[in-house]
């Protein structure tokens, strides 16, 4: 896992073997027996928490895991580079632009502006964490990646020419990672950027901008609706936290499941645009399971203080410990994730019915209820 | 639904005091109640509880100097026992008591003590001296002991103890010189304090009782349950007595030791035994059932684990009879149909 | 998998089945097959003439015929013992040709750590009343990149009259010292042991900076001004 | 970043420089174009790959590998087209910990990848940044899945990879510079695991396997409409990059222990990237693979006794996916 620190696993080798066992029964048997492989862990939402902000949410997991999410929009003059016809266009981010298949500065792009992946900033600060150090570090840039891959939120960040919103979105845990922070982070982001709204534009084309400023005529970052008046389905993305315990499959572990793991995937995940069901994939990273850094568990057979015999060198004890098939002694996992379980992962995440749209559907609820 | 998210309850502050105040408020007549007090038992830092000079103070109350005034200086119950007045705090951290069982966690290795974790402010201490070695009788500690200290606990291990003795700083010796305390194993650990306490654990905990370790009997098999005092709880399954071990143990030798050898080549293993899908389910049931209560706010003790785990068992059969499938309730929701169930039927 | 070894192999090479091999140093098990671990020479010995396993391969399954979690196929090895697979890199076989302190050709030489019943050179590098500090140079035949952190209790130090030593009677900060290792200790410590004859300081300077010689099991002598000083004395070869 | 500037070192101008821009290109509105690479490789196919062992004497295990740049289709430029990858990577240990670090069962990893802040277009501070972390931690990730720590209690390994020169995220001549939305970086991580997957066998770690990176990546298809999975994709040469992934693939156990994809990926889209990635995985293990047979036939034949010149060894593979 990223973090070497708050990843520290510090259970027992038969604690770590107990867990094990029944996370690899069928069906997986949880920490919480209430719930299933597929169920998360429930959670106090709100949102609008902070008056201060474009838009905000908090979300509490039952463990005492808390994350605060404010979004801010604030006006910046957009940068100005001389194009090759010595006229003056807005500089254009080049990447993951699918719809846009002509972008080398000849076409002229004032009706629909384009954003840059500047635009949007995502800090991410947890208890006891440096701002540099690997775990925010890697929340931060997994957040972001998802953000800007998902779809056409920095396009909306344009102005006119010479302003644009420049979007903060800072995201913090209240409690120290009692588990993985990411799922909870990415939806409480997700919540936060639902809700946002932007004061409605009064002012015209590249006129300085003037904004109203009645609240209650601001209009949704993510717009429920698009031009032709259709529900739109783009909403931001969310993080979806699953592991593998043998052939199982569990989403959202508790700081105990994810220590038993063989491999710990994380899938970020936006509304698919095609169709108001499922999901499409925005990124997928590998976080290095904890279980790898566990100690391996002393055999009985090998452990002078339980009748058996310490062996007499390092190389003897390399021979029995591989040889060790009995059950109830921990082993650490090695290796990393078979291609066929990655699929199932995500199949199960994005698939009709599957988790994301699932978890998109309850955020969803909160906004609306 | 795999996926439930609930609006934050706004605190019901007059409920939740009563309900949480009841235990106590019996031991106290009206008709002597403290000034100061408003009618409640609870007190906050700095509130004045009594300027009557004939009242004591003890736990959680200071007299400033000068005055015979007694101030609360923790948040929390009061409590009266004959003239003395004391504070119990709503939320604290485990003060450790001599003669104390606890659960605790192996947090650092020394070259003749283990650090403990015991979810007290400071770390409880283990000599080398005072644990059962290995070899049957009860013997002294050798420099080969020294050496391999680390055969017998290493960091992360768990153990059931009791507290033996506490030092001027308040810290706490252990020992585990009795062959029901002991490393833990073949189960699994919950924590009812500590940082684990979150949004849905702001009370409840473990009650001080004569017995803190008991055997639940289920379906699938037996189940051994140790309530720390300090909110550490270790369900496992039940191990078969040391004298059933030793027999079935194929030892030719039958010699007096016998038994002490059977008992030591367990003690300090950190292998599991083969345990059925059904006692796995079970020992997590009855944690979850444990985590749910205290998310309630109940107090934990033996006859309300095994109502509600009771409780428990025969809703779920019930539903499934009714042929409802509903998963995913989570831990407080199934404690609180169980406790309504059990209110109702009396 | 064809029935004859591979000459070297990689990591993740294919030597065969945990049934007709044991694994050994550079090898793992996975899903019941062998598999190299490092890149090196693949050799195959029969475990009792080898010397890397030493003979005490088999005790467990004599000694504790109780024992209920014995592996199968340890078991196996009494009636018939299985040759024990090991992919160790050339230029450990070598030895010191490629191992200096230099560390001449990088990546040369298995990385080594000290285990129980290693013979150690170290250097002391801090006295206690219970203990000396010492910093181990070189284990077995080969110098240590770095240095390992090890410790001499004072119960350790002699292998009679043991509640009379001194430490200070028996190191000096700088000595250089024979020692044995007895536990791979706690946290960073490696506990040795000089209760040998032939362990103990071999090499120390007095207090005026010159060289000694040793004269008795206890004493050395300073070469040039004649001063004795004492000391543990390892026996000398 | 830019608040924790280096303060030690006289530091180059804050505001960079960028690459010139010479007056043919303002003046013939084509012209630019003309520069632009073409990949004129097959989707399938990898740029060519070096790779050398025991490079760092002072290491107990190190690597070094390069993926030269295409050959430049345009003489008439200074400005090389395409970046090329060259990355070193040294392992030390394992070590025993420091003294007050605490008993730990099993190797710590501590893994660096920095930049040389001569390794982009751009110049890059001295401070490692934000990608320079992220990418350590996916090395990481990477890494600890192969090796077999258990084996070396109490001890700590440290791999320090140094990118000598770095992929670039886009063409440098596209407005928004070269670096692009980053999809350089995705390479550089394959370049990583491959030069330290190598450094750790180098340097005689237990590993369960041979840890090999490759990438792959979804372009819009110049030619017919849709998208086109191409492998070893250089950023430089491809207009618009839909989705891109690199992992680390073990190849015998046929395993991945670390999935970096981003991008707009669906479904069905997310499999064959992974699938991708590994095959272009396989090109690179194919490398490591013959460098450390050559390695050893070599030591094996000649017992040993050439100095550290003689070990060199030179492998230039063409792939063909």
């Amino acid at each position: 896992m990223a973090p070497s620190q708050p990843a520290h696993v510090n259970l027992s080798p038969a604690e770590l073997s107990f867990l094990r066992s029944s996370l690899s029964q069928t069906p997986p048997i949880r920490l919480d027996n209430t719930k299933g492989p597929r169920d998360f862990r429930s959670m106090i939402a709100e949102y609008d928490v902070l008056p201060s902000t474009n838009g905000s949410a908090r979300i509490a997991l039952e463990d005492g895991t808390e994350a605060l999410v404010g979004v801010k929009a604030e006006v910046e003059k957009s940068q100005w580079r001389p194009n090759v016809e010595g006229r003056h266009t807005l500089s254009v981010a080049v990447g993951v632009d699918v719809d846009m298949a002509d972008d080398d500065g000849q076409e002229g792009e004032e009706n629909k502006g384009k954003g840059q992946n500047g635009w949007i900033e995502i800090s991410v600060e947890i208890p006891g964490f440096r701002e540099d150090d690997a775990l925010p570090v890697f929340l931060a840039s997994m957040l972001t990646e998802s953000l800007l891959a998902s779809g056409e939120l920095k396009d909306r960040l344009y102005i006119n020419q010479r302003f644009h919103w420049k979007l903060g979105i800072d995201v913090l845990l209240l409690s120290p990672p009692l588990s993985y922070p990411l799922a909870l982070l990415s939806m409480t982001t997700h919540l936060a950027l639902l809700t946002a709204h932007l004061p409605a534009l009064k002012s015209e084309k590249d006129e300085d901008p003037l904004f109203d400023d009645d609240w209650d005529a601001a209009v949704p970052l993510y717009p429920k609706h698009d031009a032709q008046g259709g529900t739109n389905v783009d909403k931001p993305p969310i993080i979806v936290l699953a592991i593998a315990v043998g052939s199982n499959i569990i989403f959202d572990p508790c700081k105990e499941e994810l220590a038993v793991a063989d491999a710990v995937l994380a899938v970020g995940c936006a509304p698919s645009n095609a169709s108001s069901t499922g999901a499409r994939i925005v990124s997928i990273r590998t976080i290095d399971p904890p279980a790898h850094l566990t100690p391996p568990a002393v055999p009985n057979s090998m452990n002078s203080a339980t009748g058996g015999v310490a062996p007499a060198s390092t190389a003897d004890a390399l021979t029995q410990r591989e040889l060790l098939s009995a059950t109830g002694v921990w082993t650490p996992p090695r290796g990393g994730m078979k291609r066929s379980l990655i699929s199932q992962v995500t199949s199960m995440v994005v698939g009709k019915g599957g988790v994301a749209e699932e978890v998109i559907a309850a955020l969803q609820a909160i906004e609306v209820g | 639904m795999p996926i439930t998210i609930r609006a934050p309850n706004l605190p019901t502050p007059h409920d939740a005091l009563a309900r949480a105040a009841s235990p106590s408020d019996s031991e106290m007549s009206d008709d002597d109640l403290p000034s100061g007090t408003s009618g409640t038992s609870i007190v906050t830092p700095g509130e004045t509880i009594t300027s009557d000079p004939q009242w004591m103070r003890g736990h959680g109350t200071y007299i400033p100097p000068s005055t015979t005034t007694i101030v609360s200086t923790v948040a929390g119950h009061l409590h009266k026992t004959n003239k003395l007045l004391s504070v119990q705090a709503l939320r604290a951290r485990y003060t450790p008591e001599i003669g104390d069982l606890v659960v605790g966690r192996i947090v650092s290795v020394g070259t003749k003590k283990w650090s403990v974790d015991i979810a007290a402010p400071m770390l409880a201490s283990l000599p080398l001296s005072a644990i059962n070695l290995p070899g049957g009788i009860l013997r002294r500690r050798t420099a080969v002991d020294e050496l391999n200290i680390r055969t017998f606990f290493s960091e992360g291990d768990l153990l059931v103890a009791e507290v033996q003795s506490l030092h001027q700083d308040n810290t706490a010796s252990l020992h585990t010189r009795s062959l029901k305390y002991g490393k833990l194993r073949n189960g699994m650990f919950t924590s009812l304090s500590g940082a684990g306490g979150g949004v849905l654990s702001r009370r409840g905990g473990v009650v001080r009782s004569k017995r803190q370790t008991f055997t639940l009997n289920t379906a699938a098999g037996e189940i051994d349950v140790v309530l720390g005092v300090n909110g550490y709880i270790f369900i496992s399954a039940h191990a078969t007595s040391p004298s059933n071990a030793a027999a079935t143990a194929e030892d030719k030798d039958i010699s007096i030791t016998r038994l002490d050898e059977a008992v030591s080549e367990t003690l300090y293993s950190s292998q599991n035994d083969e345990i059925t899908p059904g006692v796995l389910r079970e020992i997590t049931r009855v944690s979850t059932l444990i985590k749910g209560l205290a998310a309630a706010g109940r107090r934990v003790d033996e006859d309300v684990i095994v109502r509600v785990y009771e409780g428990a068992v025969e809703l779920e059969a019930e539903e499934k009879s009714l042929g409802i499938t509903d998963k995913g309730v989570g831990a407080v929701g199934v404690v609180q149909a169980v406790l309504e169930r059990l209110e109702l039927g009396g | 998998m064809p029935s004859t070894l591979p000459p070297y192999a990689l990591p993740g090479t294919l030597l065969g089945p945990a049934t007709k091999y044991l694994p050994g140093p550079g090898t793992h098990i996975h899903e019941s097959h062998i598999y190299s671990s490092i890149a090196g020479n693949v050799r195959s010995t029969t475990s009792r003439a080898a010397p890397p396993p030493t003979p005490t391969n088999k005790p467990p399954t004599t000694n504790t015929p109780t024992t209920p979690s014995t592996p199968t196929p340890a078991n196996n090895t009494k009636s018939k013992p299985l040759p024990l697979l090991t992919v160790s890199r050339d230029d450990a076989a070598e030895g010191q040709d490629t191992m200096g302190i230099l560390g001449v050709g990088g990546g040369a030489g298995n990385p080594i750590l000290p285990e129980v019943e290693s013979i150690v050179l170290a250097r002391v590098t801090r006295l206690g009343q219970r203990f000396a500090s010492v910093e181990i140079l070189v284990v077995g035949d080969s110098v240590c990149r770095e240095s390992f952190q090890g410790m001499i209790r004072r119960e350790d130090v002699r292998a009679t009259e043991k509640d009379k030593v001194k430490i200070e009677e028996s190191f000096r900060v700088g000595d250089l010292v024979r020692g044995v290792v007895i536990s791979l200790g706690d946290q960073s410590n490696y506990y040795l042991s000089t209760a040998q004859n032939e362990l103990g300081v071999v090499m120390a300077k007095s207090e005026a900076g010159n060289t000694m010689y040793p004269v008795s099991w206890k004493e050395f002598v300073d070469a040039k001004t004649g001063a004795r000083e004492r000391r543990k004395v390892a026996k000398p070869f | 970043m830019a608040a924790l500037s280096d303060r030690r070192r006289i530091n180059a101008p804050s505001g960079g420089t960028s690459a010139p821009v010479f007056s043919k290109a303002l003046k013939e509105p084509g012209y630019l174009e003309e520069l632009r690479p073409q990949r004129i490789r097959a989707p399938k196919e990898l740029r060519k790959i070096f790779l050398q062992t025991s490079i760092i004497p002072s290491a107990s295990g190190s690597a070094y590998l390069e993926i030269p740049n295409a050959p430049s289709s345009h003489p008439a430029t200074l400005i090389p087209p395409t970046s090329s990858l060259k990355i070193a990577a040294s392992v030390q240990g394992p070590k025993p910990l420091p003294r007050s670090a605490p008993f730990s069962p099993t190797l710590l990893l501590s893994t660096t990848v920095k930049f040389a802040p001569f390794a982009t277009r751009h110049r890059r501070g001295y401070i490692r940044d934000a990608a320079e972390r992220d990418l350590g931690v996916h090395l990481e990730t990477a890494l600890r899945g192969v090796i077999i720590g258990e084996r070396w209690p109490k001890s700590g390994v440290e791999i320090v990879v140094t990118v000598l020169e770095g992929d670039e995220g886009a063409w440098w001549g596209q407005e928004g510079g070269s670096n692009g939305s980053g999809w350089g970086l995705l390479n550089v991580l394959a370049g990583c695991i491959t030069a330290a997957g190598s450094a750790i066998i180098d340097a005689g770690i237990d590993c369960v396997d041979m840890v090999s990176g490759g990438v792959a990546a979804f372009v819009q298809d110049p030619s017919a409409d849709g998208r086109l999975l191409v492998l070893d994709p250089s950023p430089a040469e491809h207009r618009d990059i839909i989705a891109a992934c690199a992992v680390g693939y073990l190849h015998s156990r046929d395993e991945v222990t670390e999935v970096w994809l981003r991008g707009d990926a669906g479904l069905e889209a997310a499999d064959s990237l992974i699938e991708g990635a590994a095959q272009a995985a396989e090109g690179s293990f194919s490398v490591m693979k013959e460098v450390f047979i050559e390695n050893l036939e070599k030591n094996g034949n000649a017992q040993g006794l050439e100095g550290a010149g003689g070990k060199r060894k030179h492998a230039d593979v063409e792939m063909a996916g």
